[in-house]
C-alpha cells in the first residue's frame, strides 16, 4: 500500500494542526465561557492527535497511535474534572464566566 | 639611686593625684592640700639634689625605662634626661609649683571640692615633669597633652558654669590644633631621622649628610604650630585669656608661670632642628613681635584684672618667641624664668585682691586698696616693676637682652618689641593704680569686708616678690652664670657677653625710658586725672576694637566655629538623609516595583493565557526565527 | 589543645544559657563568658609557646570546603578582644531586666561564638558562614530587645540586615570565583593564586562592598547611626565594639592578601575614603541631639582612620590599625556602655535633656571623662598608641593624609568634649542621679585600666599581631 | 518499579480501608506504609535497571529524587490529619489522591518513555486540580482550581504537542532511543522545537516567568495543604522532571537555548522577588518566593558537572524549608479565613518554637548560613560560575538580597508586633513535622556532601 | 491534484471552519454542535489515514463521551441563553493577537526548516490494524496503560470528591 503522505505531504498536516491548535488558543483567549473555553483545549488537543496519527503514518509506526488513545484518556479525565469543578463554582457563584474568577489577583 | 630619685621626682605628684582622688574626700580639706603641696615640695627637694649635681657635673642622666611604641623603623620607649634645661626648666616648675600649691590651701579653702583641685594640680605638674622631662618628643608629647588635660579640668573647675566649661573646652581644642603640628612634626623627624630621641636626633642630624633643609623646615614649622598652641601665639592665642575662668592659681601656674612656656621649651630642646631652618626662625620672630604688640594693644583697655594679666602673659610669651626666632634661645629661657616669677606673683596679687573681694574681677570696681592689703600692694608693686623693665628688677636684665638681641637682628623688630614694653608698663600700671590707688569703687558690703589675704596666700607673694626682684642676677649683662650653664645645650656658640659700649647703653636707657614713659602716662591718667575707664557700652572707636580684643573671637567663631557647625548641620539633615535615600532609595524603588507589578498580576486568566502564548513566541521566535 | 575548643564553648555555652532559664540565663552567659576568655588565654599562651593550636578536618568534597581553624598573633589578638568584651558586655547588662532574658544572652553567646569564628576561620566560606553568622542574632538582639518606636526598629534593623547582607553576598561571589581558580577555600591556595590586576580590581571590588558595609566606610554607613541607635545597649556594644572589627580584620586577613595589587592600585581611593569618614564621622557627630547617635558617628570617624590605616599598605598601618582596633572596641563599649548606665537613670538619650550630673556623681562622671579622653586618643591611653601608629603610617604615604586625618584629634575633642560639657556638666540637674553601683563601676573600670595598661605598656600585643602582620606583608609583596 | 507499585497499591489500600471503616487508620497506615517505600525505594538505589520495555528506568537520579518525594509526602500526609479534622468523611480521598500524585510523581522522575512521562504528569496536574479546588464551599478554592485547570489543560497541550513533534522527529518516544537518535546529523527541525514546547510546558508547571501568573493565584486560593503540596512537592518534581527531561533525550542545548535558560531564570527571580515584596496574603508571598526559587533551579541546566547532585541538593533544601514553613502556617491561619500577615503578629511570644521553625525556614530560603538554604545557593553559584556564567550569579546575588525584604517582612512580624490574640494548643504532629523538617534541613547543611555526592 | 488530496483539503476545511465556530459561535449549544461535526471531522482524516479504530475511538470518546459531558453540563446549568457578557476589545485584540502570533510563529518555523524530501517510506508492514495495536498496546506499552488507569482513577475519585453532596449539606 502506497503512503497516503506521498499524495498529501506531511507538511499539509503539520500546518492542519498548527492551525487547529492556534484556534484552541485563541477560544481560550477570546471566549469567557468556561465551557466554550474547555472545548478550545479539547480542540488543541484533538490537533495534536491529529498530528500524532499524521507522524504515525509517516514513521509507519504504531505508538504514535497509541498515545493517542492516552491522550484521550488524559482528555477525558481532564474533562471530568474540569466539569466538576465547574459544576462546583456554578453553583457556588452561579455563572461560569471566567471574567468572574477574578478575586484572586495582585 | 638617680633613677629612683627621678622616679621619685616623677610620680611623686602622681602619687599626690592618685592619693587626693581617691581618698581626698575623707581626709579633709586642709589635710588633702598639704598632701598635694608636700608632693610637689618633694619634686622640688629631688630637683634641687639634681640641679647641684648637674651644675656640677655637668653630666646629663638619662633614664631608660621600657619601650612603648613600636614604629617599624624606630621604638619609642619611656625615657627620661635629665640635663641643664629640664633640670632648670623641673626647678622652677616645682619651686613655683610648691608656692602655688600652698597658696592654694587657703584661697581654695572655701570650695567643697578642693582634694579635687589638689588632685588636679599634682597632675599638672606630674604631666609637666613628664613634659620636661621626657627623653624623646613622645614622652614630650605625653606631657604635652596631658597639661593640656590639666588645663581643661582646671580652667573648668567650677563645672556648673556652662562659660567656663566652654573656655575649657576652647582651651582643648585650640592647644589640641597645636597639638597636631606638633605630631606631623615627631612624623616628619622620625620618618627622616628614625628616631624620635633627642639625643640621638642631635648626632643624627649633625652626622647627616646633605639634610634635605625643606623637609626639615616643614618639620620645624609643624614644631612652631605646636608650640603656638601650647604657648598662646597668634593665631592660637585666643583660649588664654578665656582661661582666666579658671581659679586664680590656676591662672598662675598653668596659664602664666609652666605650662605656657612649654613651647618655649620644646624649641629650644629642639634648637639643632630650627637653627637649619632659618625660614623658620624669621617665622617664629615674626609672630612673636606681632603677637607681644597685639596682646600689648589689647591689655591696654581690659578693665577683668586677670584679663589684663592674661593679655600680658601673651605679650610676653611673644617677646620671648621672638628671641628665640634670634636664636638667642638663653635668652628666652631667662626671660622664661623672670617671667615666671613675677607673672607668678602677680597672678596670686590679683588672686588675694579678688579673694578680699569675694570674686570681683572688674578693674572699676576695686581701688584704694593700698591701706587694707599692703602686703599684696608691695608684692605686686615689685612684680609690676619687674615686668616693666625697671632697673635693677628681674624683667629689666630678661627683656633687655631681647631688645638688644632684636636690635642686632632688625631694627624694625626692635621697635615693635620697643613699643610693646612700653605698653606694658603703662597698662601694668594702670592696673596698680587701679586696684590700688584712689577711693574703693565697690559696693558698701564689699567694702566691709575688705581685708588683707591670711598669711598662706602673702607668703607665697612675698617670696615670688623677692625672687622677681633679684632674679635678674643670674644672667647679668656682663657675667652671665645662666649662659654658661645652658651652653653644652646649643650647637652654636652661644652670645658672647655683650661687649657693652655705647649702643648697648642707649638702648638700655630708652628701654628704662619707655618704662617710664609708660609708667608716667598711667600715673597722669589714673592719679592725676582720677579717671575709671568706661564702662562696657560707653566704649567708642579704637577703644572699644581693643576692647573687644579685635574681634578675633568673633572672626574665629564665624570662619571655624560656625562653618563647621553649619557644615555639621548640613550634613546631618540633608547629606546624610540624601545619602540613605540614595542606598536605600533603591529598596524603595524595587518596592514600588513590586506595587506596580500587582496590576500586572490582575487576575484574568485571559491575561495569563496571553503572557503564556507571547512567552512561547518570544522563545521559539528568538530560536529559530531569529538565528 | 586547639582552637575549636574556644568555639565549643562558646556554642554550647549558647546552648546552656537557652536552657538554664531566664533567672540564671545571665550567670550561665557570664561563666561561660569568662570560661571562653579562659580559653582565649590558653590558646595564647600555647601560640606563644608554639604549639600547633589549629583545627583543620574535611567537611565538603565537591566543592571541596574543609573545616578549617587557625590562628596566628593576628587571630589570637582579635579573640582576645572578642572573649574580653562579651564578658564585659555581659556583665554590663546586669543592671538591665531583659524580658525572655535566656534568649537574648544564649544569642549574645551565639553571636561570640560566630565573630570568633570569624576571626579563627581559615577555609574562605568557612569564614563566610560565620561572618554571616554573626548577623543573625545581632538582628534578633536589636529587633527584639531594641528601643523607641517598634515600627522605626523595625525600618532600621530591616535594612541594616539587607544592607551588610547585600555587602556580603558579593564577597561569597568573589570567594567561590577565587576557588574556580584556586581549586580550594583555604586561605594559603587563594594567597598564592596569581590573578591579573583585572581579575583582583573585581575581587577586590567585592570584598570591599563588604567590609565597607560592615565596617562602614562612608558613604557605605548609613545604616549604621540608626541602628546603633535602635539597639540595646549590648546589641550596640557587640556592633560597634566586636562586629565592625570582623569587617577590619577581614581587610587585612582576606582582602589585602587576596587583591594586594588592586589595593595598590587604588590605595590613594580607599586611604581617601577612609580619611573623608574620619572628617565627615566627626562633623556629623558634632550636631547630634542623640547620645548613642553620637557615639555611632564617632564611630564611624574611627574607623575610618583605622581602615586609611589598613589600607596604607605598610606595617606600620597595619599595626597601627588592629592596635587601635582592640583600643577602639574598649573604648565604644565604655562610652555605649555609659549612655546606657545614663538611660538607665533618666530613660533618655537626647543629650538636651542631660546636663548636670558631674557634681552628683563624681566617679561616673571621673570614668566618662577618662573614656572620653580614650577615646581623643589623649597620650598614656591605649588608643593614643594605635593612632599615633597609624597617623605616622599615613604620614609615609602622604604628609598630608596624617594632616587630614590628624583632623580627628581636634574635631574628635571638639564634639566629644561638647557631649560632655552638655550630658555631665553644667548647673546641677533637677533630677537625682544614682551614683554607678558595683557593677556598673566594676564593668568601666576594667575597660579603663585595659586602656591604660596597654595604653602604656603595649609591647604584649605589639609582639603578639607583629610576626602574622609581617606574614600578611609579605603575601601583599610577593 | 516496585516503588510505583508499591505506592499505587498504598492508593488503593487507602480506598479500601475507607470501605471497610477504619478511617482512623487511613492516616497512620499510610504513614508506615510511605516509610515502608521509601525503604523499597532506597534498596533500589544502587541497582539501575530498565522494566517493561524502558518504560520505567530506575537510576540513582530517580530513585533519590523519588526517596525525596516520598518524604515530602510522608510530611503532607501527616499534615493531612490535622487539616481535613472537619473533613474526616473524605479523608481517604484526600490521601488517596495524594498517594496516586506521588506515583506520578515519582513515574515523572523514572520514566523512560514519554508516554509515562505525559501519564505522569497528568496524574499529578489533575490531582492537583482536584486538590487545589477541593474546599467545595469556598469560592477561591473554586477559583483556584479553574484557574489552574484551564492554564494546566493548556500547557498539557503544549507539551503534548512537544511531544508529537518529538515523535514526529524521532518515530519514537522511547527516550533511549530518541537520546541515541539526537547525535544523528540530519535531525528535522521538529525534535528542537518539540523539546522547546516540552520545555515551555515544564516551566508552566515550574512557575516561571512568563509562565507563573497562575501561580500565585492557585497558591492563595488552594487549601493551605494543598498551597503546602504545590510549593513543595510540585515543584520539586517538576523540575527534576524537566531536568532530567532535558539531560535524559540528551537534547543538545544550543548557546542560544543556554541564552533562554538564562533569561528566564533571571526574570524569574527578579519578578518573583520583587512581586513578593508587596504581599500581604502569606502563600501568595510564598508562591511568589517559589517563582524566584524557579529561577535559581532553572540554574542547574546551565551546570555541566554534578548538576543533578546540585538540583537534588537545592530541591530538598527549599522543600524541606517550605514543608517547615507550611507547618506552621497551617498551625497560624487554621481556622482562619485567609492567610494575611498580620495573623503572625506576636508568634514570637505567643508560641516561640514555631516561630523560631518558621523563622529558620525562611532564613534557609533566603540562603543564610547554616540553613541548606545556603549551601543549596553556594554550590549552585559555585558551578554556574564555573559554567561561566558570571552575570547570571551577580543577578541571583541582587535577588538574593531582595529576598531577604520579604522573607524579614514575614519575622519581623513574628518578633516584632504584639500578639492579637491567645493561641491554642498546638496538635503535636504540626510539631513534629516542623521540627523534623527544619532538623533534616540543618542536618542537610550540615553535611551538605550526603546529598551532594548521591548522584555527582 | 489527487482524489486524497481533495479529500484531505474538504476535511480541512470542514475542520477548521467548525473549529472556528465553536470558538466564536454565541450560543454554548452550537458551539458544541460545531464541536462535534469538528471531531467528526477530525474522524474522517483519521479514516483517511487508514486508522480505522482510531477513528471509531475517537467518535466513541470525543463526539460520544465528552461531548454528552459537555452539552449535559450545558444543559444542567441551563446555559443556552446568550448571557456571555461582551468582551472588552482589548480581550479580542488580545485573542487575535495570540492567534495569528502562534500561528505565523509556528507555520514560518516549519516552513523555513528543510523540507522533508525524497518518497516517504513504506514499510507495508500492518502497524495500525485492531491487532497490532492491542499487542502494542497491553505488551510494549501495558505500564502506562496500567498507569492511564491509576489517571481515571484519580479523576474519578476527584470528580466524586468535588461534586458528591456531603452528609451535612442536608
Amino acid at each position: 500500500m502506497d503512503n497516503i503522505l506521498n499524495e498529501i505531504g506531511i507538511e499539509n498536516y503539520i500546518f492542519l494542526a498548527v492551525i487547529l491548535f492556534s484556534i484552541g488558543v485563541c477560544g481560550v483567549l477570546y471566549r469567557r465561557n468556561a465551557i466554550i473555553v474547555f472545548m478550545s483545549i479539547e480542540i488543541m488537543l484533538n490537533a495534536v492527535n491529529l498530528l500524532f496519527v499524521a507522524f504515525s503514518t509517516y514513521h509507519q509506526d504504531t505508538q504514535g497511535q497509541i498515545f493517542v488513545f492516552f491522550s484521550m484518556a488524559v482528555a477525558a479525565a481532564e474533562v471530568a474534572v474540569g466539569l466538576a469543578i465547574l459544576v462546583s463554582i456554578f453553583k457556588n457563584m452561579g455563572t461560569i464566566s471566567i471574567d468572574k474568577l477574578k478575586n484572586l489577583k495582585g | 639611686m638617680d633613677t629612683n630619685l627621678a622616679l621619685l621626682l616623677l610620680l611623686a605628684p602622681f602619687l599626690g593625684f592618685i592619693f587626693n582622688i581617691f581618698f581626698g574626700k575623707n581626709i579633709g580639706k586642709t589635710a588633702s592640700g598639704v598632701i598635694g603641696t608636700l608632693a610637689v615640695v618633694l619634686s622640688f627637694a629631688a630637683t634641687l639634689y639634681f640641679f647641684t649635681q648637674i651644675n656640677a657635673s655637668q653630666q646629663a642622666i638619662q633614664i631608660q625605662l621600657f619601650d612603648w611604641i613600636q614604629i617599624s623603623n624606630f621604638k619609642v620607649d619611656f625615657g627620661f634626661l635629665l640635663d641643664q634645661l629640664s633640670v632648670l626648666w623641673l626647678l622652677f616648675v616645682t619651686g613655683i609649683g610648691s608656692l602655688i600649691h600652698l597658696y592654694s590651701i587657703s584661697y581654695m579653702h572655701d570650695d567643697e571640692n578642693m582634694h579635687k583641685f589638689f588632685a588636679y594640680l599634682n597632675l599638672f605638674i606630674f604631666f609637666m615633669i613628664t613634659l620636661v622631662m621626657g627623653s624623646n618628643l613622645l614622652v614630650l608629647f605625653i606631657g604635652w597633652e596631658g597639661v593640656g588635660l590639666c588645663s581643661y579640668l582646671l580652667i573648668g573647675f567650677w563645672h556648673k558654669n556652662q562659660d567656663f566649661n566652654d573656655a575649657a573646652k576652647k582651651a582643648f581644642i585650640m592647644n589640641r590644633i597645636g597639638d597636631l603640628g606638633l605630631l606631623i612634626g615627631i612624623f616628619i623627624l622620625g620618618s627622616t631621622f628614625s628616631t624620635l630621641d633627642y639625643a640621638s636626633l642631635q648626632s643624627a642630624i649633625a652626622g647627616a649628610t646633605n639634610l634635605d633643609v625643606t623637609t626639615l623646615s616643614i618639620a620645624a614649622f609643624c614644631l612652631f604650630i605646636g608650640a603656638c598652641g601650647k604657648s598662646a601665639q597668634i593665631p592660637l592665642y585666643t583660649w588664654l585669656p578665656d582661661a582666666m575662668a579658671g581659679p586664680t592659681p590656676v591662672s598662675a601656674l598653668i596659664h602664666a608661670a609652666t605650662m605656657v612656656t612649654a613651647g618655649i621649651f620644646m624649641i629650644t630642646r629642639l634648637n639643632y632642628v630650627f637653627d637649619l631652618a632659618p625660614d623658620v626662625q624669621n617665622i617664629i620672630a615674626i609672630v612673636g613681635a606681632v603677637t607681644s604688640l597685639v596682646a600689648a594693644t589689647i591689655a591696654l583697655v581690659q578693665t577683668d584684672i586677670k584679663k589684663v594679666l592674661a593679655y600680658s602673659t601673651v605679650s610676653q610669651l611673644g617677646l620671648m618667641f621672638l628671641a628665640l626666632g634670634l636664636g638667642a634661645y638663653e635668652v628666652a629661657v631667662f626671660h622664661v624664668i623672670t617671667h615666671a616669677f613675677f607673672k607668678a606673683c602677680l597672678f596670686l596679687g590679683s588672686g588675694s585682691v579678688i579673694h578680699a573681694l569675694h570674686g570681683e574681677q572688674d578693674m572699676r570696681n576695686m581701688g584704694g586698696l593700698t591701706k587694707v592689703m599692703g602686703i599684696t600692694f608691695f608684692t605686686f608693686l615689685i612684680s609690676s616693676l619687674a615686668i616693666s623693665g625697671i632697673p635693677p628688677f628681674s624683667g629689666f636684665f630678661s627683656k633687655d637682652e631681647i631688645l638688644l638681641v632684636a636690635f642686632e637682628n632688625n631694627i624694625a623688630l626692635w621697635i615693635i618689641a620697643s613699643l610693646a614694653s612700653l605698653m606694658t608698663a603703662f597698662y601694668m600700671f594702670r592696673l596698680l593704680y587701679l586696684t590700688f590707688f584712689n577711693d574703693f569703687r565697690g559696693t558698701e558690703e564689699q567694702k566691709n569686708h575688705l581685708h588683707e589675704s591670711p598669711a598662706l596666700i602673702t607668703f607665697p607673694l612675698i617670696v615670688l616678690a623677692i625672687l622677681a626682684a633679684i632674679g635678674g642676677l643670674i644672667s647679668l649683662p656682663t657675667n652671665s652664670w645662666l649662659n654658661g650653664y645652658l651652653a653644652p645645650l646649643f650647637s652654636k656658640e652661644v652670645h658672647e657677653a655683650h661687649h657693652f659700649g655705647a649702643t648697648e647703653y642707649t638702648l638700655m636707657g630708652i628701654a628704662v625710658l619707655g618704662g617710664l614713659i609708660g609708667i608716667g602716662i598711667a600715673f597722669y591718667k589714673y592719679i592725676k586725672q582720677k579717671e575709671v575707664p568706661e564702662s562696657d557700652e560707653n566704649i567708642t572707636g579704637i577703644a572699644k576694637t581693643l576692647y573687644n580684643k579685635y574681634y578675633v573671637d568673633e572672626a574665629y567663631d564665624l570662619i571655624f566655629v560656625k562653618s563647621i557647625n553649619s557644615a555639621s548641620n548640613l550634613f546631618r539633615d540633608h547629606v546624610e538623609t540624601g545619602l540613605t535615600s540614595l542606598v536605600f532609595g533603591l529598596g524603595k524603588i524595587t518596592n514600588e516595583l513590586g506595587y506596580q507589578g500587582k496590576k500586572i498580576q490582575n487576575g484574568s486568566i485571559g491575561l495569563y493565557v496571553l503572557f503564556f502564548v507571547l512567552g512561547l513566541c518570544a522563545i521559539v521566535t528568538y530560536l529559530f526565527l531569529a538565528q | 589543645m586547639n582552637v575549636s575548643l574556644l568555639l565549643i564553648i562558646l556554642l554550647a555555652g549558647a546552648l546552656i544559657t537557652y536552657l538554664s532559664g531566664d533567672k540564671l540565663a545571665s550567670k550561665v552567659a557570664l561563666v561561660f563568658s569568662l570560661g571562653a576568655f579562659g580559653v582565649s588565654i590558653a590558646l595564647l599562651n600555647s601560640l606563644s609557646l608554639g604549639e600547633d593550636i589549629n583545627f583543620v578536618a574535611p567537611w565538603i568534597n565537591q566543592p571541596k570546603i574543609a573545616f578549617a581553624l587557625a590562628a596566628d598573633g593576628l587571630s589570637i589578638a582579635m579573640l582576645l578582644l572578642t572573649t574580653a568584651l562579651t564578658p564585659i558586655i555581659i556583665f554590663s547588662s546586669f543592671g538591665t531586666e531583659f524580658k525572655n532574658a535566656k534568649s537574648i544572652y544564649s544569642l549574645i553567646l551565639f553571636m561570640a561564638f560566630a565573630m570568633a569564628g570569624t576571626f579563627l576561620a581559615a577555609d574562605g566560606l568557612l569564614y563566610y558562614i560565620f561572618w554571616e553568622l554573626s548577623l543573625i542574632p545581632i538582628y534578633f538582639i536589636a529587633l527584639i530587645w531594641g528601643n523607641g518606636d517598634a515600627e522605626d526598629r523595625k525600618d532600621a534593623v530591616i535594612k541594616f540586615f539587607i544592607y551588610t547582607l547585600a555587602g556580603s553576598l558579593f564577597m561569597l561571589v568573589a570567594f567561590i570565583y577565587l576557588y574556580q581558580k584556586a581549586g580550594s577555600f583555604m586561605i594559603e591556595d587563594l594567597y598564592a593564586l596569581d590573578l591579573t590586576l583585572e581579575e583582583q580590581t573585581w575581587i577586590f571590588g567585592a570584598f570591599f562592598l563588604a567590609y565597607a558595609i560592615k565596617i562602614p566606610l562612608i558613604p557605605f554607613h548609613t545604616w549604621q547611626a540608626k541602628v546603633y541607635q535602635k539597639a540595646p545597649a549590648v546589641g550596640t556594644m557587640l556592633l560597634s565594639g566586636i562586629m565592625l572589627k570582623m569587617g577590619l580584620y577581614s581587610v587585612i586577613r582576606w582582602q589585602l592578601p587576596i587583591a594586594p595589587n588592586a589595593a595598590k592600585e587604588y590605595m590613594d581611593i580607599l586611604i581617601g575614603l577612609g580619611i573623608a569618614g574620619v572628617i565627615y564621622g566627626s562633623i556629623v557627630a558634632l550636631r547630634q541631639k542623640d547620645l548613642k547617635k553620637l557615639l555611632a558617628y564617632s564611630s564611624l570617624a574611627h574607623v575610618g582612620l583605622i581602615a586609611a590605616g589598613s589600607y596604607a599598605l605598610n606595617l606600620d598601618g597595619l599595626r597601627g590599625a588592629v592596635l587601635q582596633m582592640i583600643a577602639h572596641g574598649f573604648v565604644v563599649v565604655g562610652l555605649f556602655f555609659v549612655a546606657e548606665i545614663i538611660y538607665r537613670r533618666y530613660e533618655t538619650r537626647n543629650i538636651a535633656d542631660m546636663g548636670g550630673i558631674r557634681k552628683q556623681t563624681p566617679k561616673f562622671a571621673s570614668l566618662f571623662l577618662i573614656l572620653v579622653l580614650a577615646s581623643v586618643a589623649l597620650p598614656t591611653t591605649f588608643n593614643f598608641v594605635g593612632e599615633f601608629t597609624v597617623l605616622y603610617s599615613l604620614s609615609q604615604i602622604n604628609i598630608w593624609y596624617a594632616v587630614l586625618g590628624g583632623t580627628t584629634i581636634i574635631l574628635g575633642a571638639y564634639y566629644m568634649l561638647k557631649m560632655y560639657q552638655h550630658v555631665m556638666l553644667g548647673e546641677t540637674n533637677t533630677k537625682p542621679f544614682a551614683e554607678v553601683n558595683f557593677n556598673e563601676g566594676f564593668a568601666l573600670v576594667i575597660i579603663v585600666a585595659v586602656l591604660f595598661v596597654f595604653g602604656i605598656y603595649p609591647k604584649p600585643i605589639n609582639d603578639l599581631i607583629t610576626p602574622s602582620l609581617e606574614h600578611i606583608l609579605t603575601v601583599i609583596n610577593r | 518499579m516496585s516503588t510505583l507499585i508499591a505506592i499505587i497499591g498504598l492508593g488503593i489500600l487507602c480506598l479500601l480501608l475507607e470501605i471497610f471503616d477504619f478511617r482512623k487508620a487511613i492516616i497512620p497506615i499510610s504513614i508506615i506504609g510511605l516509610l515502608a517505600v521509601l525503604g523499597l525505594n532506597i534498596s533500589e538505589f544502587n541497582s539501575p535497571e530498565a522494566y517493561y520495555n524502558n518504560m520505567i528506568i530506575v537510576s540513582k537520579f530517580s530513585t533519590s529524587f523519588s526517596a525525596l518525594f516520598i518524604v515530602l509526602t510522608i510530611f503532607l500526609v501527616a499534615l493531612s490529619h490535622k487539616f481535613h479534622e472537619n473533613n474526616q468523611a473524605h479523608i481517604s480521598d484526600f490521601i488517596a489522591i495524594k498517594l496516586f500524585l506521588l506515583a506520578g510523581a515519582v513515574a515523572m522522575v523514572s520514566f523512560g518513555n514519554l508516554a509515562m512521562f505525559f501519564l505522569g504528569i497528568e496524574v499529578l496536574s489533575i490531582a492537583l486540580y482536584v486538590l487545589a479546588s477541593s474546599d467545595r464551599k469556598s469560592i477561591k478554592s473554586n477559583e483556584a482550581g479553574m484557574k489552574y485547570f484551564l492554564m494546566g489543560s493548556f500547557a498539557s497541550g503544549i507539551i503534548l504537542f512537544g511531544i508529537c513533534l518529538i515523535y514526529g522527529a524521532m518515530g519514537t518516544f522511547d527516550i533511549t532511543e530518541i537520546s541515541e537518535l539526537s547525535y544523528s546529523a540530519e535531525l528535522p527541525v521538529w525534535f528542537p522545537i518539540g523539546i522547546i514546547l516540552v520545555f515551555i510546558g515544564m516551566l508552566f508547571k515550574i512557575a516561571a516567568v512568563p509562565f507563573h501568573f497562575w501561580a500565585p493565584d492557585v497558591y492563595e486560593g488552594s487549601p493551605a495543604l494543598t498551597t503546602a503540596l504545590m510549593s513543595t512537592l510540585a515543584k520539586v518534581v517538576a523540575i527534576a522532571t524537566l531536568f532530567k527531561l532535558l539531560t535524559a533525550m540528551n537534547a543538545e542545548i544550543s548557546a542560544e537555548f543556554q541564552t533562554v535558560i538564562v533569561i528566564v531564570s533571571m526574570a524569574s527571580m527578579t519578578v518573583g522577588n520583587i512581586m513578593a515584596l508587596r504581599q500581604v496574603n502569606v502563600k501568595r508571598m510564598l508562591a511568589f518566593s517559589g517563582v524566584s526559587h524557579a529561577g535559581f533551579m532553572l540554574m542547574t541546566l546551565l551546570i555541566t558537572t554534578n548538576a543533578a547532585g546540585t538540583l537534588l541538593y537545592y530541591s530538598s533544601s527549599y522543600a524541606l524549608a517550605g514543608i517547615a514553613a507550611f507547618s506552621v502556617i497551617l498551625y497560624v491561619c487554621y481556622n482562619k479565613n485567609n492567610e494575611d500577615i498580620n495573623n503572625f503578629h506576636g508568634l514570637g511570644k505567643t508560641n516561640p518554637l514555631l516561630a523560631a521553625i518558621l523563622t529558620g525556614a525562611l532564613l534557609s530560603m533566603a540562603g543564610i548560613p547554616i540553613f541548606a538554604g545556603f549551601f543549596a545557593k553556594l554550590f549552585l553559584f559555585n558551578q554556574t560560575i564555573q559554567a561561566g556564567y558570571i552575570s547570571l550569579v551577580i543577578v541571583a546575588v541582587i535577588n538574593s538580597i531582595i529576598s531577604i525584604g520579604y522573607y524579614f517582612k514575614l519575622i519581623l512580624a513574628m518578633y516584632n508586633k504584639e500578639p492579637n490574640e491567645v493561641r491554642t494548643a498546638t496538635p503535636f504532629v504540626i510539631y513534629a513535622v516542623a521540627v523534623i523538617a527544619i532538623v533534616l534541613n540543618i542536618a542537610l547543611g550540615f553535611f551538605p556532601s550526603l546529598v551532594l555526592d548521591l548522584l555527582a | 491534484m489527487s482524489t486524497v488530496l481533495i479529500i484531505f483539503c474538504v476535511l480541512s476545511a470542514i475542520t477548521l471552519a467548525t473549529a472556528f465556530l465553536t470558538v466564536f459561535s454565541r450560543s454554548p449549544i452550537h458551539s458544541a454542535l460545531y464541536l462535534v461535526i469538528c471531531f467528526f471531522s477530525i474522524a474522517g482524516h483519521y479514516l483517511l489515514l487508514n486508522s480505522q479504530f482510531l477513528a471509531i475511538v475517537h467518535v466513541i470518546v470525543y463526539s460520544g463521551a465528552i461531548m454528552i459531558l459537555f452539552l449535559f453540563t450545558i444543559m444542567l446549568m441551563n446555559l443556552n441563553e446568550k448571557k456571555e457578557v461582551h468582551r472588552p476589545r482589548i480581550t479580542r485584540l488580545g485573542a487575535i493577537v495570540a492567534f495569528s502570533l502562534i500561528c505565523i510563529v509556528l507555520i514560518l518555523v516549519f516552513i523555513n526548516s528543510k523540507p522533508i524530501v525524497g518518497e516517504y517510506t513504506t514499510t507495508g508492514d500492518d502497524y495500525q490494524s485492531i491487532k497490532v495495536l492491542g499487542k502494542v498496546l497491553l505488551n510494549e506499552y501495558m505500564v502506562p496503560f496500567e498507569f492511564a488507569s491509576v489517571l481515571l482513577l484519580v479523576a474519578m475519585i476527584g470528580s466524586v470528591l468535588l461534586s458528591k453532596k456531603e452528609k451535612s449539606e442536608n
